[in-house]
């Protein structure tokens, strides 16, 4: 398929989903406060847009999420393939965080919310070590799977030629687990962004997932939905970013 | 056609030797996969400077024993040793030559060559040098920035084989190095290996299906059997120095060996 | 971690209507006392807890039943004040098809906020019909979440309060039962961090003055006051009216905290209405094995000090 | 590493943690309400396991989270896998559910819950569509990503020997996506199991979330620390089944 | 020796011929890697039952032509055809045994040697018979039921052989078949290709690096020069039938080619 073609396809399917959208909501069959016209959210964005919400323009709320977001995404994922990599070439390292990390991992964020303010109060530290951890916890999986996968032969040839065990990590590992850890990126932000809403219960006056969680409170459907569509559209410009660095970085994969 | 024999008996190699002990030596190695056992049973040693060929059917364990003198295999019994050392695992000198390449896909050509050199940590300026000496050895000047995917099959073992070189092990093991090689560029690098060989000293295990290719190299060469653990005959092969000299090609004692593990082999199909 | 001496970090609800507080905060209330206030918002009293008992906020508004949760639990707190009486802001409505009365509510689905006044008022509704508790489904909701259950058809009814149980009525939900229907009496209380009375008397002290004057400048012109809550709650002046009196709401003052009726005068706190309130939901929170045992003492829960003071009495 | 020493650490490092636990709960340096000791979360444990928690006896909390999560694991992670291998090998299946899904995939379950309460209810069917969405989005990006590794020359291979479309996805691309589909669905276990609680937000009054919500609401910290190991416990179990699964049907991995 | 032809030349072949139509057709093909041009203006055509080898040093194209017969790759120019109709795609008209062997690593040895069978949706018992027939043939015997990552290098190529030859297409594409097995075992799979061809009519294009297989094998030998982009010189070969018989290998018209062959490639080496 032509990239022309796939793009128009592309392009074409959300507008289909709208039209869809439209005319569902249109026909009377759902009332709006189960489903709230596409206008009545475009005006609620609009209003966000111009007026702000709860007295903090739009841009500063999402600069806030962006901000938790990306601290927590970058620290989160840096420190979760130094550590799945670790676990994948050394089994005493992968014995002694084998129980602790795997039970944290099905932790729910939510029953977190409670022991993060007890431990890390209501401030941005306590909302970005939650979205954080997820995605820690998301990249240790990742890349010690991906480490696991590397070829027998590729670890011997970098030993005899001299590698130390950082050398063997940085230059063989590490690069041969890039296209689980470009995968485990990719369903780390998604996480840490809908990890945000939840992130956002702890407090604070600005942020995406305060205007979802405050407009939750007053039922206010449209700006829920507003708030909801930008989350997903910041998600899916993200995503697209990393598939195409993914794309840049490990370029060779399935060439052979 | 002498049965593996023992250290001892092979201690008196042709080349002048630096040192008495040997470069590698086997003592009853054995090796079984899940139980079913490969190698049983071998020894021999191979001095330093010495280079030994090794000729046997497909699958009858010539690459086991090249990963065991390399570190990758751990013998199930007896022992393997480098420098009277006990072989526990790679080290840089060894140097291989993988079968299946084994280059990193994520590196140019140049990278993959000097990364031995990398590793230890050398000056950018000898790492250039080196890269586009070796690049031009193999064949590969031009190619230094591809990556190995961009490749030919035979391009690529010959990247494997310059990445070797480059790191100047005092061992060698090869592992059907030529095989996806055409014939000009293989008695290049044989001549090559030679030269190689002449000055540093260095010992090698050369693993290969070409009899041609075992005379005209090895000092040794050892034919393995079928079904036979491993079990091989050796040939002493004497030729005139420098042995990369091509007329060596033509010389009598060269034919007369060819044309006995020819026979050999011939009595091993019936 | 305290920061600067005059600050104060002040936990409140969202899904609530605080009429006052959002005067004072939108009109300079607290400035003017020399206060520099943070405003940390929750879901519910419930959500509170925790971010008391690590000492995350300095005080908070909340119903007085999970304020005997804390307390029961051991969080060092104290009430400072019954900031809000309302009689008819948490009801118990229920849609046309699922009946007039409390005893038709037999099989249906009803929505409360576990740990919440409301969680307490519909077990109370219950008992007073003579239900049980598995005589119904008590489905757990933030009240936030409730006015979309309800639409959806979800649950039959709901028990919750304003502004969301407003919503419900709108949608065609019957009032059931509220506060005063059942004999009950409800409210909003503030708690406090204990060294906060104890530690930083003058910001309290502080605090309560621009209090008092928010509930004088709402006696004195009820319009100006409510602008800024009805405006947070993105509802017209009229509406808003509505609202309040749907509540049935009155804001004691600081010398009828001191009543019997209240918090009781100095001394005399253990007799008084609202400790026996407070008691009663904890021998019912016994009763219910939420809480382990009852406090040991429940002399501590009250601190009427910083108002004798402010009174200047 | 010996297999032995291997589980001597594992099974000492969770040791460690207790220990510090203990001591640190006992040094007197942090209160009770903050970090209860193991021995109150213990008896809390206990207590639940003896007589239930809130007239519902421990094993029927348990066996309810466990259905939801089952059904939802299994439903959603094979529609993931085959949409997932249907994007990597057709590019108009790609381009349709790009936008849809890459927008969906950092949507807050917290921000969908009043919607799934208005279009699913707060039934069963809410919980485990709630939960399956996860697994299904983490399965569709792994599955993806996975396909998209598989070596060139072996697709070629399988169109040689006269493989359909439908046997290439069988035999080739899918047991070459296995590796990542497997670290899959060990991310989408955590997922589906910290999802739980946020799905019995939805109503209910049975299983681990709603013992740790309803717990949470009482400020009954033992309790939601029990229920959380709980929820940690299972996840550590199941984590290793998968693993020890993974290990068996990917055979070949890292062999070459 | 003759250059590069047109289709139209080469059209009177040696073999009797059945159909009029060429098996494989290459008209003015070129091919370049991201603007690199590799092959350019490339014809020949290759009729039903004819062998053709492929000689030529590493690196000159000649997997790259393959992989266009094979429809791999899209020609940048000129258009590859197979029994008349352009080459849009791989199909299981056209079996490949590749270089690098493309096995499947989660099946079993005979899982992979049948996989064509087991796509064409043939019974079980037929599926049983021809992998032990295949495994038999290429001296995979006993080994049907391990993983290609339990084999040897050149236990692993065999058995890509053994999928092709189950597969039994009517166009084989050979790269380097033999490149990782020993003489003796190399010797009787190319007599037994020599048989399989004579038995089923079957086109087979074949890539080697050998001399003696290429004038054993082939009805013609297409030479590829360094840096030629493709342009080949053709060598015919006619020798006694069975073509298989041992003696062809000392055929005076063996040897003369041969040798012819040999110079050529010297000639250029210069
Ligand atoms: N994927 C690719 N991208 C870019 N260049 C490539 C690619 N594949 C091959 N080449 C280049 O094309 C040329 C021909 O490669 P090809 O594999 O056809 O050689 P070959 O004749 O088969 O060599 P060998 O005998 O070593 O297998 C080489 O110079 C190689 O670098
Ligand atoms: N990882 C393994 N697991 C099990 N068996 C193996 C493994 N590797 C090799 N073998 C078996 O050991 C035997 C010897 O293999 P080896 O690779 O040493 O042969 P070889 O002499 O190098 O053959 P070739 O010339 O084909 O490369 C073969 O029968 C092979 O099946
Ligand atoms: N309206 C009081 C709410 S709560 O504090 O009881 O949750
Ligand atoms: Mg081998
Ligand atoms: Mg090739």
């Amino acid at each position: 398929m032509k990239k022309k073609s796939y793009i128009t396809l592309a392009i074409l399917s959300p507008l289909v989903l709208l039209g869809l959208w439209i005319a569902v909501s249109h026909s009377g069959l759902v009332r709006p406060v189960i489903l709230p016209s596409p206008q009545a959210v475009l005006s609620s964005l609009a209003s966000m847009a111009l007026q702000g919400y709860s007295g903090v323009s739009l841009s500063e709320h999402v600069l806030a999420s962006l901000t938790r977001v990306g601290v927590a995404f970058a620290g989160g994922s840096a420190l979760g393939v130094a550590v799945g990599l670790l676990r994948a070439r050394s089994s005493a390292a992968d014995a002694l965080l084998l129980v602790p990390g795997e039970m944290l991992r099905p932790i729910p964020p939510l029953g977190l919310i409670p022991l993060f303010i007890l431990w890390f109060g209501i401030g941005e530290t306590s909302k970005i070590l939650l979205i954080g951890l997820s995605v820690f916890l998301i990249m240790m999986v990742n890349s010690q799977s991906g480490a696991r996968s590397v070829p027998a032969d590729l670890l011997r040839a970098a030993q005899t030629c001299g590698a130390s065990r950082m050398q063997i990590f940085r230059h063989v590992v590490l690069p041969a687990a890039l296209p689980q850890i470009m995968t485990g990126l990719r369903v780390a932000l998604g996480m840490a962004l809908s990890i945000l809403v939840a992130s956002e219960l702890l407090g604070g006056d600005r942020g995406l997932g305060f205007v979802v969680l405050d407009a939750a409170n007053f039922f206010r459907t449209t700006y829920v939905f507003a708030g909801v569509i930008l989350i997903g559209a910041i998600g899916l410009v993200s995503d697209r970013l990393i598939a195409w660095l993914a794309r840049r970085i490990v370029h060779w994969e399935g060439r052979r | 056609m002498i049965l593996a024999e023992t250290p001892a008996a092979t201690s008196a190699g042709r080349r002048p030797q630096r040192l008495a002990r040997p470069a590698l030596r086997f003592d009853s190695v054995g090796l079984s996969y899940d139980g079913r056992p490969v190698l049983a049973d071998i020894s021999f040693s191979m001095q330093r400077g010495e280079l030994i060929s090794v000729l046997g059917p497909s699958g009858c364990g010539k690459t086991t024993m090249l990963n065991i003198a390399a570190g990758f295999l751990r013998p199930t019994s007896g022992v393997a040793l480098v420098n009277d050392r006990e072989i526990v695992g790679p080290g840089p000198d060894r140097g291989v030559v993988f079968q299946s390449y084994a280059l990193f896909d994520w590196m140019t050509v140049a990278q993959n060559i000097i990364f031995s050199l990398t590793c230890a940590g050398r000056p950018e300026a000898e790492r250039r040098e080196t890269a586009s000496r070796m690049a031009e050895l193999v064949g590969l000047a031009g190619f230094e920035s591809a990556y190995p995917y961009q490749l030919s099959g035979g391009m690529r073992q010959r990247c494997g084989l310059a990445r070797v070189l480059a790191a100047n092990p005092s061992v060698m093991l090869m592992d059907e190095p030529f095989a996806a090689v055409d014939v000009q560029t293989r008695e290049t690098l044989q001549e090559e290996i030679l030269r190689i060989r002449r000055q540093t000293q260095c010992s090698v295990m050369f693993i290969t299906h070409s009899i041609d290719e075992a005379v005209f190299l090895s000092d040794r060469v050892f034919l393995m059997r079928k079904g036979q653990l491993g079990r091989f005959d050796e040939f002493r092969i004497d030729l005139p120095e420098p042995r990369e000299s091509a007329e060596n090609r033509l010389h009598p004692s060269y034919l007369a060996v060819r044309e006995e593990i020819y026979r050999a082999m011939r009595e091993d199909g019936h | 971690a305290w920061s600067q001496p005059r600050d104060l970090r002040i936990g409140f609800q969202t899904a609530e209507v605080n009429v006052l507080l959002s005067y004072a905060t939108r009109n300079g209330l607290f400035e003017q006392q020399g206060l520099n206030v943070t405003l940390v918002p929750f879901p519910a009293g419930p959500a509170m807890l925790p971010a008391l008992a690590s000492r995350e906020i300095d005080m908070g508004w909340m119903g007085e039943f999970p304020s005997v949760t804390g307390y029961a639990n051991g969080i060092e707190l104290e009430v400072l004040m019954m900031e809000r009486l309302d009689f008819t802001n948490i009801r118990l409505v229920a849609s046309p098809s699922a009946g007039a009365t409390l005893q038709d509510l037999k099989g249906k689905r009803i929505g409360a906020t576990v740990g919440s006044s409301s969680h307490y008022h519909l077990l109370q509704a219950l008992q007073q019909a003579g239900l049980s508790q598995s005589d119904v489904t008590v489905v757990n909701l933030s009240p936030a979440n409730m006015p979309a259950a309800y639409s959806a058809g979800q649950i039959d009814a709901a028990m919750t309060w304003e502004p969301n149980i407003g919503a419900i009525e709108k949608e065609g939900g019957k009032v059931l039962a509220t506060t005063r229907s059942l004999g009950m009496i409800t409210g909003g209380v503030w708690v406090m961090q204990k060294s906060l009375a104890a530690e930083r008397r003058e910001t309290l002290l502080a605090f309560l003055r621009a209090w008092r004057q928010a509930q004088v400048d709402y006696a004195a012109d009820p319009a100006k006051v409510r602008a800024a809550e009805a405006s947070r709650l993105g509802m017209s002046p009229g509406d808003f009216d509505a609202l309040v009196v749907r509540q049935s709401v009155s804001h004691p003052t600081l010398e009828e905290q001191l009543t019997a009726d209240f918090m009781g005068e100095p001394g005399k706190e253990l007799d008084s209405r609202l400790m026996k309130h407070l008691q009663g939901i904890g021998d019912f929170l016994a009763g219910q094995k939420r809480i382990e045992a009852l406090p040991s003492d429940w002399r501590g829960l009250f601190n009427t000090s910083p108002i004798v003071e402010v009174l200047g009495r």
